[in-house]
């Protein structure tokens, strides 16, 4: 046994303080969350690249010489060139330009829509959830009903009530978008809602609101961000469908989705027209939905403890 | 269980009634009608044509005698297929989309659950990588997209499948993929997200200690218990893919009854509008109904909370 | 005696976002057919990765075997693969998961999550492994276990799932059987009919046990030796008379006056071990129970103590056993607890 | 004992689940008791057999099928204002059985124990409000640097104190502790009981302690009640209970308490009940009757005098 | 594998004679009387037979009439039947046609075509504006089956297209036994569907399947077989399918070719064109400003480059319009009344019209929306159409589509100021154009009206002589491209690709195809 000198055998004074203290450094909720999130390399690919796609929206049509409506008959459907480097399109305009300016739009749209059927289904689907019985059914068949008629009737009732425009479109867009946000929400509320600090929180008093948006929205953030990576490109399609319908953007302004449709029958011929747009949607939903995994893990309960 | 689904059985007629009463009204407040053509018809055509389909009479009265024909499941005739009454175009679109959507929804579950299952076995591995890259392509390709690339790919280059039409089962191949893509992708990536759940339970663990097989875990102890918000999400859109999809039934030329739904919006042909709505809805109540009974087969501690939902 | 399990030096880390948590830190110990070894210790000091360990139920990753032997039979378990685990997991060792409630699955019967180790472990029918499912509830106490075969874990109260948990882990007769907090959700009646149970079974069968809780009643009742782990280490370990009746940690000494005894008059103060355990993604220096240590001294902020011994069986990770440290007295309440010890006869049933 | 005030009545309250389908759950079916003012009644009985619910019907997380809960003089399930019912929320508390449950792991401690204060707008503004949280805080042995901490960051026993603290900072008079210690290793469990007893003495309260481990009941509780199957089978004073137990479910659960002693537990004798030994005929009058002063027993006519013969020894 | 059956190759290297064509979408109807669009026409052509039938050169032949005599005022027609039977065996008479015209004309048939029959014969209109009337009252309709082979008609004016007429769908005949017998006989094909045409309808499910009459009076001429004629919706598969040998015949008339693999084809040197009679133009609202100017008017029309438009981005070989009327009626509006691209002229008149409007510049006109229906080509000319505008006169427009009824009530209720608009022509003549325009309501949506126009159509509506009737008519069509209430564009043509070795479709100015004399060589 190896000798220790004396001294070391006499009391040590300790500090009850002490040993209360947590020895991890004091990380908030979210910085934690940040902190993980960032450890988680294919997430932070996907916000690089979505930032890289929102920087080329803001500049893109700016570096290019070309504007996105001007034609030139003379040159149309012409590859991709030191000149036009997306190629140009059926009318000769400059597909690069078109395209981030299509983006602008696209991913405008894309988060707009995410964001509102964000706001509409969580609130209609947790309130569903948490109160349960005849409101629930009640809020469900509606959304069933909602649901059952027929969208291309109410989109072309939209069109005749209101002027044409982004506005109109996101109405459109959302009208019925949010069921499925809805579903979810109340499927997690209904498993969130007896949970014990949920039971806390109603015997002190707190009132739906402050029950839903302290305690069961912010518990059911994995799910609701997962739904919401689904709900963006179905945003962008439907804003292609919209806009062809004469409901929401107006030619010659562009959008990935239309961009997208209008390539699509030229594909076999002139196939950047359909590529770049294409490439550019499935990059923003593989960025969108990396992010939204990596969120997932980042707020999992079980990896913290 | 049977006071549950008799309490449903008159919320679903309720809500039926309701989807046509919506339908009707915004049908008839939608501009143009029936017989709005390029090239007018003369004004006295037009009011023997009203007068014969009965579109003369107060709105409310067209109302109720539609919901009376409905209640005796006769959808009336169509304005624009003459020869034919709304019940004989369903009868003849349906069982096409019928065969189309069973198909494509075998093809979503079969590979979007293999995909996601996959996927969260090996969690952050290679597969798991592949299979997102397949799911986001899944979810970033519409289905007129993939249609139309299948069909160039796999019909015109290679030469594997026809091009279109509804013939021989060789014929249905392909527009069922196309269908089936997004919602594979999306039951994928539901698949993984609770698959990741269901294999952080206790259970999983207690199954391993039994010694079982991976395999035999997966199958027995996993699947079924990560299904439930698959099942939930394929509930409306069961009824959906059944009715048939417009686009791919237009690229492939499948008379099925997607176009009909669409081409009677666009030609304003009121009565196969309500038919088809009326026959949507059914098929869409029903599936959400038979997804919260699912529920319960699938999870047996469900029928409880199910059943007291009906309170 | 002979040995059916000895573990040495496991070493057992998790990687996580927040860094590597060194649950198992050098865990030493062996296990003797027919006999139970019960560890207790604060939630969270690694009981239950180490029985997970043994057999290789840790999540890997991110769970790591960093370090040790796991000797069953004589043989190593760690280089085993999975595959060959398969073959000794269910089979020769059985386990007991700490919460009945979750350990079932929830949509399969009851009887079929019995039959699936006999039909793979034991090549029954389906027919038979039916009927000695049947036996196997029948056995822990289940009343009318023909229905209750075809029953789902929800329709099983609490109590009863933790007994089906000790039939699946019983179905093939294991040599060794890890329990881990099996009473925890119960109450006294229920747990003490299985712990009867438990007994029993080991008598008719020669298992061995290990049993994890941290009641310090129910160890009085089922433990041969006892085993007391603190911050992912073995700290004591001794027969349960030795460690009752004469514990050495201040830590153990802490566990057993925290007790409230039913004799004792509500009136004064339970002694509760100040603070709580440490941060094992970075465990402190010297002993880690240190801080929390009434009897603490310098070396032990500075040095790990090694393990004493005491008697052959019994041995503690404690400065305060070192030939130079200061003579200090335990607490009241264990104190007393000695003193029953010098006026009993048990002390030489323990050797 | 004369001069204890009343603080709850309790008078034929019944929680019965499920009700309308064939498998009614009848978790609370009938019961009555009393407590009063700064006394801890302590719950033991069965897992099962409706503890938790019969807190949870006080507090009203559920109604009540059926009785009373009189709280100061006030029935509880009388149709209220929602004015009237925040006051009352202020007055009646719980401490949960998990203390990782009981927490939102997405606030702060801060917010947590804020809550309370928020809702009830106890706080004239955010100072006042950070010092009401600080000196929660310290009530319940945390320091001030954890306010800013969120629930993971804690040990089972640290949160089960912020839980406390959470319910303190609205003031209570009463408070539902359910199992608030099954789930903490026994060196906490001291922790939290020798806190719960020190804010009992300083400010007057009055618990409901729910709990499977009877040591720590008899140590913390001044009455005991044995609940069996929904039913209140025997109340009575602690010691007195533990002393003379007379109903047999409670006899078989006392010979079942593990004791941290091996010499003992080598030769316990456990009593078993079997529910059909009373012999009960239809239509009997089982009720709770006074065997001795303060000392209740739920028993048929016949019984209670033989329960009372055997009480007098 | 039923691939190889589709590029119709038999066994000994011979093609066989099946035709295997699109025709997009079910026909509604095949009920000659009740039908309105062209996938019925297409069907109905071929599966009966008129008095006169559309020949290879363009010009009515006879048909089921043998003989037709004209009187001197051109307002009594007597035609002849011929010999020949219905699919059924019945003999084809001049009740049948008598029997058939009259059915449209009943208003509880809710025919949509019934004016296509009351707008030129005598008493028609009449009829079918009493009240209960039915076939055995219509005593005063012009429709007379004097015995089984004569049947005389009186027309309300002189119309040298009205042999035309007998050759369209409407004036088609029904085997009036059958017919009387069985009401829904054209609702099913099966027995009461009796046909008298080159080929007979063998069925009709997935696709419509005629096979060659045997009965028919002129069988020798017809070589084929058999027709398939499919319903596939989308344009692209069809032309993939054609691609693949499944079809011999891709894009018009029964359907279109997309538009973006029309340059391909014609570099390729495949793609067919063929003139048709019908019009694309742009309809101004002429009581909305600015566009009550009509300087304004012909300002924009004149800055539209036709040429650029048709050469790039229709691509089919249309044919510039600087005039109404297709060329195929009047040979001379090839050239047209104006000049196009005329940027100078153009921007003489703006200025000119500005002034007139009391403005200074460009940017002071209202804001200008051009509203078109939802399709692919009718977009990218509004697009360029729009471009043209500001590069070449400064004016900035917005545009507007919307959903194709939504558009069309838009439209009808003058919710608009520049709107696309077209007419196809229902039969070969000028006027069919011209009179769209006699009063602001029908389908004049432009709100233009003027008296010396319609003074000149009326004097041509009576007009015996046909050359002075065209020279009036063209008086007409100046005074029109004078005030330019429209602003015509192309004139369409008809794009497709077929089979090599198909020969002998015949397409009419109309833009009808008949494959009586089709056959593969
Ligand atoms: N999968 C994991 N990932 C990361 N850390 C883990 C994991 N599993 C266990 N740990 C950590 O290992 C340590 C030991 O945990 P263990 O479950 O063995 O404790 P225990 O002694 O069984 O406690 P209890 O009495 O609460 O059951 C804990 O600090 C825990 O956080
Ligand atoms: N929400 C509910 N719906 C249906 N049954 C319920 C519900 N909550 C409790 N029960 C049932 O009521 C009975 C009493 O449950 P309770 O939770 O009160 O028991 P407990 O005495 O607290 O048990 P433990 O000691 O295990 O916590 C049980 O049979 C339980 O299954
Ligand atoms: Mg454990
Ligand atoms: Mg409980």
């Amino acid at each position: 046994m190896q000798q220790i000198p004396k001294d070391m055998f006499s009391p040590a004074t300790i500090d009850t303080n002490e040993s209360e203290r947590i020895s991890r450094p004091s990380l908030s909720f979210w910085k934690d969350v940040t902190m993980r999130f960032k450890k988680n390399k294919l997430a932070m690919t996907g916000i690089v690249l979505i930032v890289l796609l929102l920087i080329m929206a803001i500049i893109g049509p700016w570096i290019s010489q070309y504007d996105y409506r001007t034609n030139d008959l003379m040159n149309v459907n012409k590859p991709p060139s030191s000149e036009h480097w997306f190629g140009t399109d059926e009318l000769g305009r400059d597909v690069f330009t078109r395209t981030w300016q299509g983006a602008r739009i696209s991913l405008f749209i894309g988060l707009a829509a995410a964001v509102i059927d964000l706001a509409i289904g969580v609130i209609w689907g947790g309130i569903s959830g948490y109160r349960g019985g005849k409101t629930d059914e009640f809020m469900m068949r509606f959304a069933d009903i909602l649901y059952g008629v027929p969208y291309l009737l109410l989109v072309i009732l939209l069109m005749v009530i209101l002027k044409q425009g982004l506005g109109t479109m996101i109405i459109a867009m959302t009208i019925t978008g949010w069921i499925n946000m809805a579903r979810i929400v109340r499927g997690q509320v209904l498993q969130l809602k007896y949970q014990e600090y949920v039971l806390a929180a109603q015997t002190l008093g707190a009132n739906v609101k402050r029950i839903m948006f302290r305690h069961l929205v912010p518990n059911s953030m994995g799910p609701i961000l997962v739904t919401m990576t689904l709900t963006i490109p179905n945003a962008i399609f439907t804003e292609a469908f919209l806009s062809y319908l004469g409901l929401g953007v107006q030619v010659p302004l562009a959008s990935w989705g239309t961009m997208a449709s209008e390539g699509l029958p030229a594909f076999e011929y002139y196939p950047w027209r359909l590529f770049f747009p294409a490439i550019l949607i499935c990059l923003t939903i593989f960025s969108f939905n990396v992010i939204g995994d990596g969120l997932r893990d980042a707020l999992d309960p079980r990896l913290r403890k | 269980m049977a006071k549950y689904i008799s309490k449903r059985l008159i919320y679903m007629l309720l809500s039926l009634i309701l989807i046509i009463t919506a339908t009707f009204f915004l049908m008839q407040a939608a501009p143009g009608g029936p017989f709005t053509k390029e090239k007018d018809v003369p004004p006295e055509i037009e009011a023997a044509l009203n007068a014969h389909y009965g579109l003369d009479q107060p709105l409310y009265k067209q109302y109720f005698d539609y919901l009376y024909d409905v209640a005796r499941w006769d959808l009336g005739p169509s304005f624009k297929f003459k020869a034919m009454t709304v019940n004989e175009i369903i009868n003849r679109g349906f069982p096409i989309s019928l065969f189309l959507g069973i198909e494509s929804i075998l093809l979503a579950i079969a590979f979007g659950v293999l995909l996601g299952v996959i996927a969260a076995l090996y969690h952050n591995k290679w597969q798991d990588y592949s299979a997102m890259i397949i799911a986001v392509l899944g979810i970033s390709v519409p289905s007129f997209i993939l249609a139309t690339v299948l069909q160039y790919v796999f019909a015109i280059k290679l030469d594997w499948f026809p091009v279109a039409r509804w013939e021989s089962f060789n014929h249905t191949i392909l527009p069922a993929i196309a269908l089936a893509s997004t919602p594979m992708a999306f039951i994928a990536r539901l698949t993984r997200s609770s698959m990741l759940e269901v294999l952080n339970n206790d259970y999983i663990k207690t199954a391993r200690a039994k010694g079982l097989k991976q395999r035999t875990i997966t199958y027995r102890h996993t699947i079924r218990n990560a299904m439930l918000p698959v099942v939930s999400y394929m509930g409306p859109l069961t009824a959906g893919i059944l009715t048939g999809s417009f686009v791919i039934e237009k690229i492939f030329g499948i008379p099925g009854l997607g176009d009909e739904f669409v081409t009677s919006i666009t030609n304003r042909d009121y009565t196969v509008i309500m038919g088809v709505t009326v026959f949507y809805s059914i098929l869409l109540l029903f599936s959400v109904l038979i997804v919260d009974i699912l529920y319960g087969l699938i999870d047996p501690r469900i029928k409880l909370t199910g059943a007291k939902k009906g309170e | 005696m002979e040995k059916l399990l000895e573990v040495k030096d496991l070493e057992v880390s998790f990687q996580t976002y927040a860094g590597e948590v060194r649950a198992v830190r050098g865990v030493t110990f062996d296990l003797y057919k027919g006999e139970t070894l019960a560890i207790v210790g604060e939630s969270g000091s690694g009981k239950s990765v180490t029985s997970q360990t043994i057999m290789k139920l840790i999540p890997m990753p991110p769970g790591k075997i960093t370090n040790g032997q796991i000797l069953f039979d004589g043989v190593d378990l760690v280089p085993k693969s999975n595959k060959e685990m398969e073959q000794i997991r269910g089979k020769d060792i059985g386990m007991i998961f700490q919460d009945p409630m979750t350990s079932l699955n929830p949509t399969m019967k009851v009887g079929m999550q019995i039959m699936e180790g006999l039909i793979k472990h034991q090549n029954m029918s389906k027919a038979n492994a039916k009927s000695r499912a049947i036996e196997l509830l029948r056995l822990v106490g289940i009343p009318m276990p023909e229905k209750r075969v075809n029953q789902y874990p929800h329709e099983f109260s609490g109590g009863m799932r933790q007994r089906v948990m000790i039939a699946i882990a019983l179905a093939s007769s294991p040599k060794l059987l890890i329990a881990d907090e099996p009473t925890t959700a119960l109450d006294v009646t229920i747990q003490a009919q299985i712990l009867d149970l438990m007994k029993d079974l080991q008598k008719k069968l020669d298992t061995s046990i290990i049993f994890i809780t941290h009641d310090l009643g129910v160890v009085a009742n089922v433990a041969d030796r006892v085993a007391v782990m603190y911050a992912g280490k073995i700290i004591e370990t001794g027969t349960v008379d030795e460690i009752f009746y004469n514990p050495q940690h201040p830590y153990t000494w802490g566990l057993l006056a925290s007790m409230p005894s039913l004799d004792n008059e509500g009136g004064e103060e339970l002694t509760a071990i100040p603070g709580s355990p440490p941060d094992l993604s970075n465990p402190p220096k010297g002993d880690a129970f240190a801080p929390r240590n009434h009897y603490a001294m310098k070396i032990d902020f500075e040095q790990e103590p090694p393990m004493f011994k005491i008697t052959d069986t019994h041995y503690a990770a404690t400065w305060l056993l070192h030939p130079d440290a200061p003579k200090v007295e335990p607490p009241e309440a264990v104190k007393k607890r000695m003193i029953s010890l010098s006026t009993s006869h048990l002390i030489k049933e323990g050797k | 004992m004369a001069e204890k005030q009343k603080l709850i009545e309790i008078k034929g309250l019944k929680q019965y689940f499920n009700v309308g389908t064939p498998n009614v759950i009848k978790a609370v079916d009938g019961i009555t008791f009393d407590i009063y003012k700064g006394e801890t009644l302590g719950l033991v009985g069965e897992s099962g057999c409706g503890k938790s619910t019969t807190g949870r019907t006080i507090i009203r997380l559920y109604n009540a099928t059926d009785g009373e809960v009189i709280f100061n003089g006030e029935d509880v399930h009388g149709k209220k204002s929602k004015q009237e019912l925040k006051k009352f929320n202020r007055k009646m508390q719980m401490i949960f059985q998990d203390p990782y449950a009981s927490l939102n792991p997405r606030m702060t401690v801060a917010d947590i124990v804020a809550e309370g204060i928020d809702i009830h707008g106890l706080a004239a503004n955010k100072l006042e409000r950070m010092e009401r949280v600080y000196e929660l805080l310290e009530t319940v042995g945390l320091n001030r640097e954890h306010a800013n901490r969120y629930p993971h960051e804690f040990s089972g026993g640290q949160r089960q104190r912020i839980g406390i603290a959470r319910a303190l900072a609205v003031d209570p008079d009463f408070i539902i502790a359910d199992e608030p210690i099954s789930a903490l290793d026994v060196s906490i469990q001291a922790q939290v009981v020798n806190l719960m007893k020190k804010l009992q003495k300083e400010k007057g309260l009055t618990y409901l302690f729910i709990a499977h481990d009877l040591s720590m009941v008899k140590y913390i509780s001044d009455r005991i009640g044995v609940m069996y199957f929904g039913k209140i089978v025997e109340l009575a004073d602690a010691n007195d209970l533990y002393e003379n137990p007379i109903h047999p479910y409670t006899k078989s659960l006392l010979s079942a308490i593990p004791l941290p002693d091996p010499n003992y537990e080598r030769n316990r004798k456990r009593i078993h009940y079997d529910p059909n030994e009373h012999g009960y005929s239809d239509g009997e009058d089982v009720k709770l009757r006074e065997i001795s002063h303060g000392h209740f027993v739920s028993c048929s006519n016949k019984e209670y005098e033989s329960y009372k013969s055997i009480y007098a020894h | 594998d039923n691939n190889d059956d589709n590029t119709g190759e038999s066994k000994n290297g011979e093609h066989a004679q099946e035709l295997r064509i699109n025709i997009k979408s079910e026909p509604p109807t095949l009920h000659p009387g009740l039908a309105t669009d062209s996938t019925s026409g297409v069907v109905l052509r071929h599966a009966f037979e008129g008095l006169t039938r559309v020949g290879e050169d363009g010009k009515p032949h006879e048909a089921m009439a043998e003989k037709i005599d004209i009187s001197e005022d051109k307002k009594t027609y007597t035609f002849t039947i011929r010999d020949a039977n219905w699919s059924n065996g019945d003999k084809v008479t001049a009740h049948d046609f008598e029997y058939a015209w009259k059915w449209v004309l009943d208003p509880k048939n809710q025919s949509d075509y019934a004016s296509i029959i009351y707008n030129y014969i005598a008493g028609a209109k009449e009829a079918y504006n009493t009240k209960d009337i039915s076939i055995d009252k219509m005593n005063n309709v012009g429709i007379k089956a004097t015995d089984d082979k004569t049947l005389v008609v009186n027309l309300t004016n002189p119309a040298d297209f009205f042999l035309e007429l007998t050759a369209f769908y409407t004036y088609l005949p029904v085997n009036s036994k059958t017919a009387k017998e069985n009401p829904d006989w054209a609702n099913k094909v099966d027995d009461n569907y009796v046909m008298n045409g080159p080929f007979v309808i063998t069925d009709k499910s997935a696709s419509i399947t005629l096979e060659k009459n045997k009965d028919y009076w002129d069988s020798d001429t017809v070589k084929l077989e058999k027709i398939t004629m499919d319903m596939i919706d989308d344009e692209n598969t069809e032309y993939q399918s054609f691609k693949k040998g499944e079809l011999d015949w891709a894009g018009a008339p029964t359907s279109a070719l997309p538009t973006d693999v029309i340059p391909q084809l014609e570099k390729e040197g495949t793609l067919q064109t063929k003139v048709i009679a019908g019009t694309y133009w742009f309809k101004f609202n002429i009581t909305k400003e600015p566009f009550n100017n009509a300087n304004i008017r012909k300002a924009l029309t004149y800055a539209i480059n036709r040429k650029a438009i048709i050469e790039n981005i229709t691509q089919g070989g249309q044919k510039p319009a600087m005039a109404v009327v297709p060329t195929t009626m009047i040979k001379d509006n090839e050239k047209g009344y104006f000049k196009d691209n005329d940027i100078d002229t153009a921007k003489e008149l703006l200025t000119k019209g500005l002034k007139e409007l009391g403005l200074t510049d460009a940017s002071q006109l209202p804001a200008i929306a051009l509203s078109y229906n939802t399709s692919e080509a009718h977009q990218k000319i509004a697009q360029a159409i729009q471009d043209m505008w500001r590069k070449n006169l400064g004016i900035d427009v917005t545009l507007s589509n919307a959903e194709w009824a939504v558009f069309l009530d838009n439209v009808d209720q003058g919710n608009f100021q520049i709107a696309r608009g077209s007419w196809l022509a229902d039969f070969n003549d000028p006027v069919n154009f011209l009179e769209i325009f006699t009063e602001p309501k029908g389908n004049n949506d432009t709100g233009w009206s003027n008296s010396g126009y319609n003074k000149l159509l009326t004097q041509a509506s009576v007009e015996t002589d046909s050359a002075k009737r065209l020279a009036l008519l063209k008086d007409a069509e100046e005074i029109l491209m004078d005030e330019m209430p429209i602003a015509p564009l192309y004139f369409y043509t008809e794009n497709w690709i077929q089979n090599e070795k198909l020969k002998g479709v015949v397409i009419s100015p109309l833009g009808d195809v008949q494959y009586k004399w089709a056959y593969f060589e």
